[in-house]
């Protein structure tokens, strides 16, 4: 994939590398899928003059036109239902989602039209959309802007899901998911827009549905994706100096997992422990504890323990550090693991 | 009267508040806020008895048919009855898990059908056999979707005629995004600019949906008529449970026109279609036509309409049949003669069959069919859920389980 | 809980018992909780005249009047939306989605309001309300119609998911909902609506949120819900046949789950087979996986093994006997289980 | 002009489609499809500079408002600005992490406010804080929202003034619902009827949900005034993106009043206000408000209105603030002395003050919060987690993990 033609915004000049926060990268994929086929645009709240509210599609109205960057009506089921129609003549919509929390009044057109059309006209009609959705907390919000609805997604058969966790997975990630033939939910982890990463524009991305492992370890695995990869791997590093080498695998897809490499950790390990700030019950954590626990029946020396957020309402913002896996609690997880 | 906001709402000034308008159930069925009569505004160019009225705004529109594209509208709906006939009797007999009966819309849809040019589209609800009939879409390609062997096996694009939707209202978003993409990409603004049709009912009209519809096709000029079929009844529901007023005044509060047009009236719903999607293609859409027209038969084949409404009503609406009309005009006044009809008899005779012929001999789908073409470029989970599950059922095949 | 009152019905004789269908037990168990509480009101779509499209609030509106059982405009987030007010200003609604595949548009309403405003106002409101949803395939139906949503809302915290099974549940388990004091989204296992038991009305009823083993056995544990609990069992019979004991459980509340009769059960047989015709990606059937492999590690003697609808949309209704779990496929993984 | 439709809708009838009417920037800017000028349909009471203005409609719902009344609203409306600007002062300050301020919208919210009874319901959007205000919600009862401690600290039933909804929309069907209820219990139909209030935004009327309120209300004749304050903003959207005609047209489509009255004026607002509650309670609900307004601040303390509007807009407004234009007429025309001005200035500064101090002083809600009260009858599996929980948050007290 070429490095992105920034010729038309002067503030970020063409070089082969550079230091972005996952924002910024977003922004930077977003202008690079644009520009690389014209059917692409971007609809949602506030995207255009504002740049949407997190400035994701910053100057993406000025450079590409009103056309292409629709400063939509506030519903969130018109940005859905409009984007599947826009789908159907040609058009290759990506949708922001204000928050985590304002998917739902678009979740019936996500499940009833953007996950099944193409299998009711039997492959006819492809959906080549992206909705993309901030999610998670820890930004001291607040309610409803804190939300982690993955699962959901993960539960419908017909979408894919991915989420980023770190910057140039971002840039590689956005423009895969727009370049996908398939409808894609792309969760971006809010609390972690501001970190910062070095992007080689010039460096040949991993495939999108593929999980990676981010740090090898032999005393336990930590499967995870999103905001919590940046915490697994806090934590990996302070077990480290304890003396317990941890491998920390990053989904990013969620739906389809590619759980191979995860098998493969268990396998060596023994351990596992899954971390995601989404409620456990009936969520993605909960299908990885379930499929695991099938494929590494043998190797298990554990059961797979879940670090997760609470079966409670996300909390006023206050206790959200309560109500999230930290450190801590992820650590506790691998010495009950590994003390089992 | 159309417009009963008079009485429920008085206007402000000297004196209390006015009293409660209360209407008695007699004076809801008599219309006081109905939204069933027909009323002054209602589009008619062809009564019941078959006689063609001057109207000096709509005729225009339909100028240019001729005894010839009448008799042809004719067939259309004899045809599209038929078939509709025809796959109703196919579920009675057990060949159909279900049937949706459109008998009694059959001008709305064939006048509006008809009006669209070959580079429109249109977006129906599940119910639009007779629309599907005017976009080339077969008969028999329905058939799938009410036994089970499909959702439907017409090409969307192709036909210019999407799939069946059956969550009410959500096709009129997807039309709304379909019709900002031909505006985006520059086909609209003249005579052969492109519109899109979209269907719906009256009771959708209820829905969330319908609404950010209305809002994003009139914010966008989308250049998209909102088709609404008021059969009067949402399953056993009266329109009186989804509004106060006549539907087609919904679009007042929008901004575009929405107008009212009788829906048994093949001529008048062409004439109204053709000016509204011709409003669309030179970029002033959109528009909302209210079809004012009766769902003769039941709901579906699984419905009991005699829970819910009188056969009065229904014997009523026999007089305002949509066929009868125009058969009657072209006998009186455009010397058809009987050979015509006959034949047309013959050639839906010969449909019937060829759908019931084709019916009884639809294969059923393969096993592998659930799984395939649920994504574009795949996916490992589902594949080899496909093939454990291949893999399981092969074990039957002359297998002892 | 008293016999209900029928004096208005001239149809339901009043005696202590009788056979009745799944359907006609809900609507038993409907107008005794009417008539035991004016606030109690039925709203939805043709539940008046109609009685329901599946006749469940037959005869209601008849007897209770047209501002006990309304038939609401069509708009589901608009019967939610509307319920939730009723219920602030003391209401008890018991709303109907006339199928499964319509209640996506109240989603929205479901996971915003309803289940977060008791906990938003710290208990100052309650909602007391029902969401009925008659689910499941099997019914040779076109789409949207066949559909097992309940994983969702298991996954939102907040709520409370039950199914009912068979008529003798139907009838205490809806009266149950209707009192209690938390919304209660209520599974009905449509396929399951004809048929037939006895239904004892001076019977005393189990908790609404208790698991029920409804078959004792020793050499693998079925732990199931709803539609496929009759298939289960008829599992069970036939590998009694073939000498295997299947021990079988209802869970009847989805949640919060009653897991105990089930970890009971693993610890005694080593085998757990979990049934749902819903697809199993992020489902309760592995939030269950996940919960007994955590807590009966060391008793099982096999991985836990699902038994579930496909992660593909619910197929035309002619491929739904295949997409569906049954006695084979049941059979199957039992068979699997114990010669693991 | 605030009923557009002629030049995009032409008339059916002789001659080709009409030609696209495209206004260009400029023509929206100016108003051309705008939904943002006042129009000559604006209730107007008092003008920006003060003066009364006789209205034979509406005066007579005002002609009990005494001096000492005004002066109370303009108290109202001087505290309820001065709680927002040391909210958002705060927010700046760290001690809140955001504050949505309605800097501008107080005569809308105030006059409405005060137009209800004891015996009424309001639901709000989360910018009501002068309603709340007026429903006797402590100040200091939202901070918590804000803060992060809860999520509304107030009873709404106590209070009659529903908890803050943030979810765009969702508020109206709850209201609606409510409505129908005090419908149903019998409270409605003489001058001690009930009636509800539901605040919602420009932005809000495109969500599905505003509409299916609308639907509900008046299908069930609900006794509720729906009141749209249209500060011309969604965060950086102009009210342009989500309708073509001014918003208080669109309940014309429903078959119940529409009414735009100047938000800016509490007298109007007041006025407009008690008609239409006085409509609900007597039975001939329900009835739409549009108090045209406008947002003087930013959307929330994290927004940057500098990227989407002219400063040029605000200069504007400022001349018709809602507060002033009191000010003048009470000196003016009701000889108030400054020594009452002082006064009200003295009781802000005290509210803020206190505000302050509760707010620095506001307890950190304990862990246990995150599982209290999510149900009624408990849930035995969060009861676990918070056992988990607490215990394993225990070890930290002077552990040493
Ligand atoms: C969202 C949704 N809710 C409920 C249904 C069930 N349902 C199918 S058709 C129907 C009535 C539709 O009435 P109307 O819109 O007037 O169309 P008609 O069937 O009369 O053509 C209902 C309630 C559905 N298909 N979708
Ligand atoms: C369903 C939903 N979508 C998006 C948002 C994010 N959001 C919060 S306020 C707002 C704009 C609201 O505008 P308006 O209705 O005019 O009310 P105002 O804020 O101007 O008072 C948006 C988009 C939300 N809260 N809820
Ligand atoms: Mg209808
Ligand atoms: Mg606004």
């Amino acid at each position: 994939m070429a490095a992105p033609v920034m010729n038309k915004s002067a503030e970020s000049p063409r070089t082969s590398s550079q230091t972005v926060t996952l924002g910024k990268s977003l922004n930077l994929g977003l202008r690079a899928a644009m520009e690389a086929d014209p059917k692409v645009i971007v609809m949602g709240e506030d995207v255009g003059k504002l740049g949407g509210v997190f400035r994701i599609t910053d100057g993406l109205q000025k450079d590409f036109g009103e056309q292409r960057v629709l400063d939509t009506p506030l519903a969130e089921s018109g940005i859905i239902g409009t984007a599947v129609g826009l789908a159907i003549r040609g058009f290759r919509p990506v949708c922001e989602i204000q928050f985590d929390g304002f998917i739902f009044p678009a979740f019936d057109q996500i499940v009833s039209q953007v996950a099944k059309l193409r299998f009711r006209s039997q492959g006819k009609i492809n959906l080549p959309m992206v909705i993309r959705v901030p999610f998670g907390g820890g930004i001291g919000a607040v309610e409803h802007h804190s939300e982690s609805p993955e699962s959901y997604f993960a539960h419908t058969a017909g979408l894919k899901v991915v989420s980023c966790s770190n910057p140039v997975d971002a840039y590689w990630m956005i423009q895969q998911a727009i370049r996908c033939d398939d409808p894609v939910l792309f969760f971006e982890p809010k609390r972690r827009y501001y970190e910062k990463a070095e992007l080689d524009f010039d460096a040949k991305p991993e495939p999108l549905f593929a999980s990676r492992v981010l740090r090898k370890g032999t005393h336990a695995t930590i499967a995870t994706y999103g905001p919590m990869v940046k915490t697994c791997l806090e934590s990996a590093a302070a077990a480290a100096e304890e003396g317990k080498e941890l491998e920390v695998i990053d989904l990013r897809a969620l739906s389809p997992m590619d759980l191979t490499p995860v098998y493969d950790s268990v396998r060596r390990t023994g351990h596992l422990v899954v971390v995601s700030e989404a409620p456990g019950e009936a969520s993605l954590s909960s299908e990885i504890a379930a499929r695991v626990q099938q494929e590494c029946f043998y190797s298990l020396e554990a059961p797979i323990l879940r670090v997760t957020g609470f079966d409670a309402p996300y909390p006023p913002s206050k206790l959200e550090e309560e109500f999230l896996p930290d450190l801590d609690r992820v650590l506790d997880a691998v010495d009950r693991s590994l003390g089992w | 009267m159309s417009s009963p906001e008079q009485w429920t709402h008085p206007e402000p000034g000297v004196g209390p508040a006015a009293t409660a308008a209360k209407p008695t159930a007699e004076q809801v069925i008599a219309g006081l806020r109905a939204t069933s009569e027909g009323g002054p505004e209602l589009v008619q160019l062809l009564t019941p008895e078959g006689e063609r009225v001057p109207n000096s705004q709509w005729d225009p529109y339909v100028s240019d048919v001729t005894a010839e594209d009448l008799r042809n509208l004719y067939r259309d709906m004899v045809l599209t009855r038929r078939v509709d006939r025809e796959a109703n009797a196919l579920q009675r007999q057990g060949q159909l898990g279900i049937w949706v009966p459109l008998l009694g819309q059959e001008a709305a849809q064939i006048g509006s059908g008809r009006a669209l040019k070959p580079q429109d589209m249109a977006f129906p609800s599940y119910r639009e056999h007779g629309v599907a009939w005017t976009r080339g879409v077969k008969p028999t390609e329905l058939l799938g979707i009410f036994r089970g062997t499909d959702h439907g096996s017409w090409d969307p694009l192709a036909n210019r005629f999407h799939l069946y939707t059956i969550v009410i209202g959500n096709q009129v978003l997807n039309a709304a995004g379909y019709a900002m993409g031909q505006r985006f990409e520059g086909k609209v603004g003249d005579d052969d600019g492109e519109a899109t049709i979209c269907y719906f009912g009256d009771g959708a009209t209820s829905q969330g949906d319908v609404h950010e519809g209305f809002v994003w096709a009139s914010v966008y000029d989308a250049p998209l008529v909102f088709f609404c079929q008021n059969n009067q009844w949402a399953i056993s529901e009266p329109t009186e449970r989804q509004s106060r007023l006549p539907l087609y005044q919904r679009a007042r509060g929008y901004g575009f026109p929405g107008i009212r047009v009788d829906g048994n009236d093949v001529l008048a719903t062409l004439a109204v279609s053709r000016w509204a999607l011709d409003e669309c293609r030179h970029g002033n859409g959109p528009v909302l036509i209210e079809a004012f027209t009766y769902r003769m038969d039941a709901h579906t084949t699984t419905d009991d309409p005699t829970r819910y409404r009188l056969s009065d009503e229904l014997e009523a609406w026999k007089l305002k049949d949509p066929i009868e009309r125009v058969r009657v005009h072209l006998v009186r006044h455009m010397d058809t003669e009987n050979e015509f009809f006959d034949q047309v008899q013959d050639e839906s005779d010969q449909l019937a069959a060829e759908l019931r012929e084709f019916c009884q001999n639809m294969p059923e789908p393969p096993p592998g069919r659930m799984f395939s073409e649920v994504y574009a470029e795949g996916s490992p989970v589902l594949d080899a859920q496909r093939d454990a599950y291949l893999e399981y059922a092969a074990g039957f095949d002359g297998g002892e389980h």
